[in-house]
């Protein structure tokens, strides 16, 4: 079966995952990544207080305290723990988070995000997004590498807010999968229907093919 | 029990212009009842501090329809499109900040913290016009401490003496609201005797709690209803 | 289980110059059977974080006698004679904190914080060369958070995942310590399977701690003894 | 019975506490007001974690990690809980402590005290003292008036190192209940052996006489 776009990044986002790892998902297609998950002692972290964050339940099963970031009901796994918003966010902000898996709508040369803002709309709603780019060991940012309109949210400067002057370590797309070193983009990656030389002109920009996998 | 109310008796305890910690993370872990009763009392023009404004007609949405919210402080406001409108036409207030940082400044009110150095939020527009400071070569933004006049909050159990525990993540906000007001008012789904909850399992102590009210409201598959 | 180790296997885990956090109020919660071990360990030079520095031969005044503490950052060094000793003749540095600044800093480390302003201490010795503000009408001193290189922590109980929780008075720094060192080795008096501690009632969470030791020291009557 | 000095000062302190009060008792006579509190609604609290302290146990039921803040062994009453240290010193700082009942070495006269360095002797142990002398709500110092060689605990200007610049409530001694305004002392309460005058003959410098009780 070929997975779409949105299933393809959460797969290989779900492949990055080493043993151990305390892992939060944001919404959208870092959701997705828990199914891709294979290995048992990956613990899902979720901000509204749980740490070991289960599938969704049936619905004869749903309990809508038992809830996760954006506020879908969840499960729990044997060894979880319930804690309050503060704790919560001091293990993000701590470094007890080993990966924050987060959407974005721009990634500049750098790895800045730009991921709460929404274009032409009022800003009134920012979420944990910002505690989880300043705080997780490692950023991984998961998204489809062209808006609808077409135009690459991999851009040289961001035209949107900024989450933070933290940088993102990875930007894992359905094309590739780029990391981010002193303003250079560095295709790590590349999996999809287009060649470098492609993906290179689509984005506007020069990069640089470096395959480290 | 000294401290159960019915929520109508608690009218007297509000009054124009305070500012209310309430707790919940959507509507998981709002005084839910209290809150219905809040739109109905005489006072208004409320400052509130709450993670969002509530959902779907519960909660805080019941209160900010009735006209008594005047200024919101939060992390996610997005999804409630009547506050948006309000906003845009200048009729409420709304400060953002990032959860974390919400939940922190409200944990340094009731601890005696006068505020605190965090990273998040560097670089951004919610950084505008604070400080920054470098410690230990690390950039922190500088943040106060909130309080408020009352904390309105939801825990699953109290015991006779006003202990509390929570249940799943509706915990969320709760514990850091319950001692960072002058007047606390805890709704619970259950009251038991002294004793029953275990002393290590207790999340806040009974001095932290003013008064204790009943929930209404009981939980069917995917949302809570009415019902008691 | 993954986690457990002997005390005498951690050996390599330690380095000279290291700073460790070390759990305890009095002895009353501190990881005696890993203290032990440490003071047999060949690294030395340390800087120990924790409230006073053991007692009458047992936590860290052992670790002391053998020489391998350059410097103690604490609350309560008066009851250690040999310490005030070795302080006068300047072969121990003293950092005296107020008990509750020493908790939030070791808190706030752990938690991302980078410092924050406490009334603590205000107009005293200990204010000395600390910055002062005053915040919404109030004065605080400026304190820095503290992390460390590896917790010495002292629970109740383990599940096999490695979750905590502790008993009555001998909780103290431990929790707080457990969150702010790059290792933390927790020494536990029971081993219990995953899900006999409820997921409400765990304090500190299976992915703070690296690793468990089985402690050697029972309780009875008014002291601890060497048992297992 | 006659009671001595010590136990004298410890029950004019409890029979100012109120129904309803959280009270943190120090070392010394501050220990001793326990017994003559007759209110059940009176929490006791230690700042190692501990709210609603009891009685000592019987030497067969000693747990040694059940202790209070100067390590003696203690009961618990019926709606106790236990917490962590940054939670207990939350509970003073923040406010919620209403009484911190605390011994001193001096007190001056606008009410500040010294209460943790001993004489000639280096300063290596604070404790919680300073804590509860910031947060506590109100701060009631229970001493004897006068040190072993004779002179007042009372003076003009401290010579010890101070505690804090949060002045405190009252000072309770075996002669007099002190409270402070603006410099001046203001004596509440007499019910020594001294009178009015022979008091400050004693102290050396002016009191203001204001039975308020």
């Amino acid at each position: 079966m070929k997975l779409d776009n949105r299933e393809l990044i959460a797969k290989k986002i779900a492949e990055e995952l080493q043993d151990g790892d305390v892992v939060n998902l944001g919404v959208g297609i870092p959701t997705l990544v828990a199914k891709y998950i294979e290995n048992h002692n990956v613990y899902l972290q979720t901000e509204n207080g749980l740490i070991g964050m289960g599938p969704p339940p049936d619905k004869d099963n749903i309990d809508i305290d038992l809830i996760d970031a954006s506020k879908s009901p969840v499960t729990i796994t044997p060894e979880a723990s319930f804690f309050d918003s503060a704790f919560s966010f001091g293990m993000i902000r701590g470094g007890h988070v080993d990966v924050a898996v987060l959407g974005t709508l721009e990634v500049d040369c750098y790895g800045e995000i730009a991921n709460w803002s929404v274009p032409n709309q009022p800003i009134l709603g920012v979420g944990g997004a910002m505690d989880l780019v300043a705080g997780a060991k490692k950023v991984i940012v998961a998204s489809t590498l062209f808006t609808k309109d077409g135009s690459p949210k991999l851009v040289k400067k961001l035209t949107l807010e900024s989450s933070g002057e933290r940088k993102v370590d990875q930007f894992v797309t359905e094309y590739a999968n780029f990391v981010f070193q002193d303003g250079e983009v560095i295709v790590k990656d590349i999996y999809g229907s287009f060649s470098f030389e492609e993906l290179e002109e689509k984005i506007g920009f020069p990069l640089k093919l470096k395959i480290t996998k | 029990m000294k401290k159960l109310r019915k929520p109508e008796e608690l009218s007297t305890l509000f009054e124009d212009s305070m500012r209310l910690l309430v707790g919940g993370f959507g509507i998981s872990g709002t005084p839910l009842t209290v809150l219905d009763a809040l739109a109905k009392f005489e006072a208004g023009n409320y400052e509130v501090v709450s993670n969002n404004l509530g959902d779907n007609g519960k909660g805080l949405h019941k209160v900010f329809m009735a006209g008594k919210i005047d200024k919101a402080i939060g992390s996610f406001f997005t999804i409630n499109k009547e506050a948006i409108e309000a906003w845009s036409k200048g009729e409420l207030k709304i400060e953002l900040l990032p959860q974390g940082t919400l939940a922190e400044a409200i944990r340094c009110g009731g601890a005696g913290i006068g505020g605190f150095y965090t990273p998040t939020a560097l670089g951004t527009k919610l950084a505008e016009g604070k400080e920054v400071r470098e410690i230990d070569g690390v950039r922190y933004l500088f943040e106060k401490a909130i309080k408020g006049d009352i904390a309105l909050i939801k825990a699953d159990k109290a015991d006779k003496a006003g202990n509390l525990v929570y249940h799943s993540t509706a915990r969320n906000f709760n514990p850091m609201m319950a001692t960072a007001a002058k007047i606390v008012i805890a709704e619970v789904d259950e009251i038991v005797e002294i004793g029953e909850i275990s002393p290590e399992e207790i999340v806040t102590p009974h001095i932290y709690v003013d008064y204790i009210v009943k929930s209404k409201y009981v939980k069917q598959g995917g949302s809570y209803i009415e019902a008691r």
